[in-house]
C-alpha cells in the first residue's frame, strides 16, 4: 500500500544523512565526552563542532546553545530555571492559552508552588496581541513564555515585538520554536529573546535530542543535578550520537531552506484549495497567511477525528488531530477551544503536516482520499452540520 | 490499539440510519466528551426485532455501536436491559482503557431507548 | 595503531545488533508513538515490548519501568521526585560519601531547599555499614539512596540489607544500578528496593536513554511536565530508537551475561595479579571480592593519573582516572578521599574498566606497556613513595 | 584538548632532574591540588646558566615546567622573572581554561628559585 506521511509536526524520519552520523557516534566514536584519551576527544571535537553548526543555524553563539532530551525538557528547563532562579525578583509569568502542554503544565506546577501565571487569550485565528503582553506586565513579572508557531493551528506569534516589549520592562523572554525549525528561517538574536526551545526529531533528527538557547546573562537555574556539564546547566552523560546528528540536520536545513519552506508552502495551499473545494462546509483553523508552511488544520463539522484519522490510515495516510483522541486525554484541544470554538467542532479537527519528502501527487491522493471518508461518517453521524445540536453540552 | 473486532465493526458497521416508525429512542453523550450515539429500538411483544444507530464519534463509539444493535436484535427486553457496557467491550475483544468510560455508552443508549419505548407504550396503555 | 578500550565504565560503544534496531526505528519506523496512525501505533508497540524487555531484565513489572534520558535523569527523578512527593512526612535523606555525583549533587540541591541529608562514611574498601543505616533513620527520614556498585572503585555495596533495614522502618529504597547492569544478574523484586536507576549507554546501547524502576505504590512526584508519558511521570515525546534499542541491549544482556560474568572477572583478575607483580607500590583500590566484575582500579603512588592516561592513550589504550583532573574538577576523587586515602596518592589513581570484547592479549599489552610509562613519570615525580612528602598541605 | 606544543613538551620533556650545588631552589604546588613542582637554578654573572625541574602532575604541568627551563635557561635574572604564568601558557599555544591555575604554576617555581638564590647570595654576601 502506498504509505503517506502527513505527520510532520508530531515528528519527522531521521534523513538518512543525519541517521549515518548517529551510526557512526554509536558504533565507532563511542567515548564519553568528558574522558582524557583520544575517543573521549574526539566525542568531545565532534560535539563542539555540532554546538558551533546549531548556534549557527538559529543565529546564536555556541555557549549559548544547552543540550537536553528534547523540547519538553528545554521548555522545562527555560521555566522552571527563571522561576527557581527569580529569588525575590518577582513570581508571575505571562504566557498564552495556546502554547503546548510542555509550557502550560509546567506554568501548572509553578502556580501549585505559588507562582502567579497569566495565561493569554488569543483571537479566532490563534494569535495573542502584544499590547495584551504589555497591559499583563507587572512589577512581580519575571517571565514571558510565548510560541513562535503553534503545533496545532501553526499561526505563527508575534514574538519579536512582544520581546520587545518585554524586555523594555525588563523582564525575560522565551519562546518555544519548536515547530518553526527547518520550515522558517530562524535568527534569535534579531528575534530578540533570552530563552528558545527545540526539538530535533522536528527536524529531520533523531528523537532523545533538543536544545534550549540561553541569552548570555540569563539567569537560570538548573534543574537536574550530576557533572560539569553544560555549563552547569544540565547534568547527565552527553547524547553524542544525538547531538552531532543533530547538528548535521541543522547543515541540513540551512542549505535547504528556502527550497524547504518554498516546497512546503505550495504543497500546504494546494491542500487548502482543494480541501475548500471538495468538503462541504470544511474551513481552516489558524492564520491564511501568518502560518507554517507545513500546517494545514482544518474543522469538518459532523465528523469526529480519530475515525477520520483511522479511514485515511487505512488507505496508507498518516495523520492526525487536535481531539488527541487516544492519547490519554478525551478532551478536544486546547488550542481551537482558546480560539472560541465549539467542542463539537473541535473534535472534527483534522491536521496534515507537510515535510520535506512530501509530493504534490501525494497531496492529490489525499484530496480524492478524504471527501468520501468524510461522506461516509457524516451519512452514520449523529447530527449534522447547521443543525441544532440534539445532544445536550 | 484496537482489536480486529473494534476495526470490523468501525469499517463496516452494521444497522446504521434511522428506523421509520420507531418503538423506543435513546440518546447519550455529548458535545464535550466528542462522542454522541443516537439509537432507535422497534419493539413486536417484547422483543426487539429492529435496531439502528447514527453516531458521532470515535472507532470505539462508532464500533460499539454497531455491536450492540447485533447483540440485541431477536433479544427480549429485559435480555437487551441485562447487556452492559463491559459486555459491549468484551464483545469487541476488549477495549483500550482509555476508551472504556467516553466512547463505550452504547449500552447505556439502548437501555435509554428501551426505557423509552417503555415510557411511550405506558402513556399509549395510560390513553387506552 | 592497536585500540584497546578500557573504560567501559565511563561508556560503552553500542552493540551492533542494538544500532541496527536504533537505526531502524530513526529511519523507517519513526512513528510517535502517540499517534494513532500506523507508524505510531508500530512505534507504541516497540516500546511496550521494550519495556517488557527492559522489565524482565531486572525482576520488575513493566508498568514499574519509566523510560529517561539517562541515569543521571533516573536519580535525580528519584530523589527528587520522593522529596516533592514526601510533604509532611519528613525531610530526611540518607546517602552515603562515595555516591556519583548525580545522587550526592542532587541531595546537595535539596538540602538548600531546606532537606537534611546524612552522608554515610564508608570502610577502606569503600563499604557502607548498613547498621550505620540503621543508625542514622530517624523518624523524619524519608529516603536512602546506596549505590548498588561504585563507579569508580566498583566495589559492591549491601543494598539488600540496607533495604530490608529502611523497608522495615517505612523508608523508601533507592539504589544507583548503573555500574552493575550487564556485569552481573538483577533482580529487583529480590533485592527489594522501592527505585533503581540505569543507563542505557554502560551496557552496549546508545547515550539518552536510561530508565528509573519505580516499585509499584511508590510515591514519586513528576520532574519534568508536559504530555501524558510514562504514566504522567515523566513528559517529553518518547525517544523511541533509544528505547526500543535499550530493550535490545537487554536481551543480549541476558543471553550473554553468564559468559560475560566470568569473562569479565578473568580478566580483570589477570590485570590486578599482573600490576601487582610489575609495578612497585602499586595497591588496588576497593574490595578484593565485592566487586565489580570488570573493574580494576589502582593508587600508584608518585605519578599523577592524567600523565598516566596520557601516555596510555599514544600507546592506544583508553583508561581513566579518578581525578578526573580534565573533567571541569581538578579535585582528587572524592570517592578514594572518602576511603581514607592520602590526596597526592589518590591523584595517582588508575581506572581500567572492562568489557564484552576485550580480551586477554589486550591485558598483557597493558601490562607491558604500563610499567616503563610508570617509571618514566616516577622518574621525573617531585616525590617518591615512601619519601616523607615534601610539599606542604 | 593540549596543544601539539603541550603534547611534545609533556612527551620529551627538557631539562629533568636534579643539579649537582644548585644555586637556588624553588617548589610550588601541594597534594591537595595534584600538582607539585620543584625548580633548580645555577647562576653566573646574575645570567641562569641552567636550569632542572621535577613535576609530579597533570600534562600541563610537566609541559609548562619543560617549557620554563628551556625559556629561563640564558636569561638575566631579571628577565627570568618577568617571565609571567601567562607567558609560559602562551608559549605552549595555550592551555586549557581549568589548566590555567593550578596546573599553570612553572613560572612561579622559577622566581622561588630565584628569589632563593638571592637569598643564599644576600646570605653569603653578608658572610663575606
Ligand atoms: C554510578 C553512576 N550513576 C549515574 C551515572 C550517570 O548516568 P548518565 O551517564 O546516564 O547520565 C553514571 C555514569 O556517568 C554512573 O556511573
Ligand atoms: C510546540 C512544541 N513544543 C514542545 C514539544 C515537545 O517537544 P519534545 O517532543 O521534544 O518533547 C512539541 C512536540 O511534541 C511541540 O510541538
Amino acid at each position: 500500500m502506498r504509505r503517506i506521511y502527513l505527520d510532520h509536526s508530531a515528528t519527522t524520519p531521521v534523513h538518512p544523512r543525519v541517521a549515518v552520523v548517529a551510526m557512526n557516534y554509536m558504533m565507532n566514536d563511542y567515548g564519553n565526552s568528558s574522558s582524557v584519551h583520544a575517543p573521549g576527544r574526539k566525542a568531545a571535537e565532534a560535539m563542539d563542532e555540532a554546538r558551533a553548526r546549531v548556534a549557527e543555524f538559529v543565529g546564536a553563539e555556541p555557549r549559548e546553545i544547552i543540550f537536553t532530551s528534547g523540547a519538553t525538557e528545554a521548555d522545562n528547563l527555560a521555566i522552571l530555571g527563571v522561576a527557581h532562579a527569580a529569588g525575590d525578583r518577582g513570581n508571575h509569568i505571562i504566557t498564552t492559552a495556546v502554547e503546548h502542554h510542555a509550557v502550560l503544565h509546567t506554568c501548572d506546577a509553578l502556580e501549585k508552588e505559588g507562582f502567579r501565571i497569566t495565561r493569554l487569550p488569543v483571537d479566532a485565528e490563534g494569535r495573542v496581541d502584544p499590547s495584551a503582553v504589555e497591559d499583563a506586565i507587572d512589577d512581580d513579572t519575571i517571565l514571558v513564555s510565548v510560541m513562535l508557531a503553534n503545533n496545532e493551528v501553526g499561526t505563527l506569534q508575534p514574538v519579536a515585538e512582544i520581546a520587545e516589549i518585554a524586555r523594555a520592562r525588563g523582564v525575560t523572554v522565551h519562546t518555544d520554536a519548536v515547530q518553526v525549525a527547518g520550515q522558517l528561517p530562524v535568527d534569535l538574536a534579531e528575534l530578540g529573546v533570552d530563552l528558545a526551545s527545540f526539538s530535533g526529531h522536528k527536524m529531520y533528527a533523531p528523537k532523545g535530542v533538543g536544545f534550549l538557547y540561553v541569552r548570555r546573562g540569563t539567569r537560570l537555574k538548573a534543574q537536574m543535578f550530576g557533572g560539569h556539564h553544560e555549563r552547569w546547566l544540565r547534568a547527565g552523560t552527553e547524547n553524542v550520537p544525538g547531538i552531532v546528528a543533530l547538528g548535521e540536520a541543522c547543515v541540513l536545513a540551512q542549505e535547504e531552506i528556502d527550497y524547504v519552506t518554498a516546497h512546503l508552502t505550495s504543497l500546504r495551499d494546494r491542500l487548502i484549495a482543494g480541501l475548500e473545494e471538495r468538503i462541504p462546509d470544511v474551513f481552516v483553523n489558524g492564520h491564511r497567511t501568518e502560518r507554517l508552511p507545513g500546517n494545514v488544520n482544518v474543522c469538518i463539522p459532523g465528523v469526529e477525528g480519530e475515525a477520520m484519522l483511522l479511514h485515511l490510515d487505512m488507505k496508507g495516510i498518516a495523520a492526525s488531530s487536535g481531539s488527541a483522541c487516544t492519547s490519554g486525554s478525551l478532551e478536544a484541544s486546547h488550542v481551537l477551544l482558546a480560539m472560541g470554538i465549539k467542542h463539537e467542532i473541535a473534535h472534527g479537527s483534522l491536521r496534515l503536516t507537510l515535510g520535506r519528502d512530501n509530493t504534490a501527487a501525494e497531496i492529490d491522493y489525499v484530496l480524492e482520499t478524504l471527501p468520501p471518508i468524510v461522506e461516509n461518517l457524516r451519512a452514520m453521524s449523529a447530527w449534522k452540520p447547521g443543525d441544532e445540536m440534539p445532544f445536550e453540552d | 490499539m484496537y482489536t480486529d473486532k473494534v476495526m470490523e465493526h468501525f469499517t463496516s458497521p452494521k444497522n446504521v440510519g434511522e428506523l421509520e416508525n420507531a418503538d423506543g429512542e435513546g440518546r447519550v453523550g455529548n458535545p464535550v466528551c466528542g462522542d454522541m450515539m443516537a439509537m432507535q429500538i422497534k419493539v413486536e411483544d417484547g422483543v426487539i426485532t429492529d435496531v439502528k444507530f447514527r453516531t458521532f464519534g470515535c472507532g470505539a463509539a462508532i464500533a460499539t455501536s454497531s455491536i450492540v444493535t447485533e447483540m440485541a436484535k431477536g433479544m427480549t427486553l429485559e435480555e437487551a436491559e441485562a447487556i452492559t457496557n463491559e459486555d459491549v467491550a468484551e464483545a469487541l475483544g476488549g477495549l483500550p482503557t482509555n476508551k472504556m468510560h467516553c466512547s463505550n455508552l452504547a449500552a447505556d443508549a439502548l437501555h435509554n431507548a428501551i426505557e423509552d419505548y417503555r415510557r411511550k407504550a405506558a402513556g399509549e396503555d395510560g390513553e387506552q
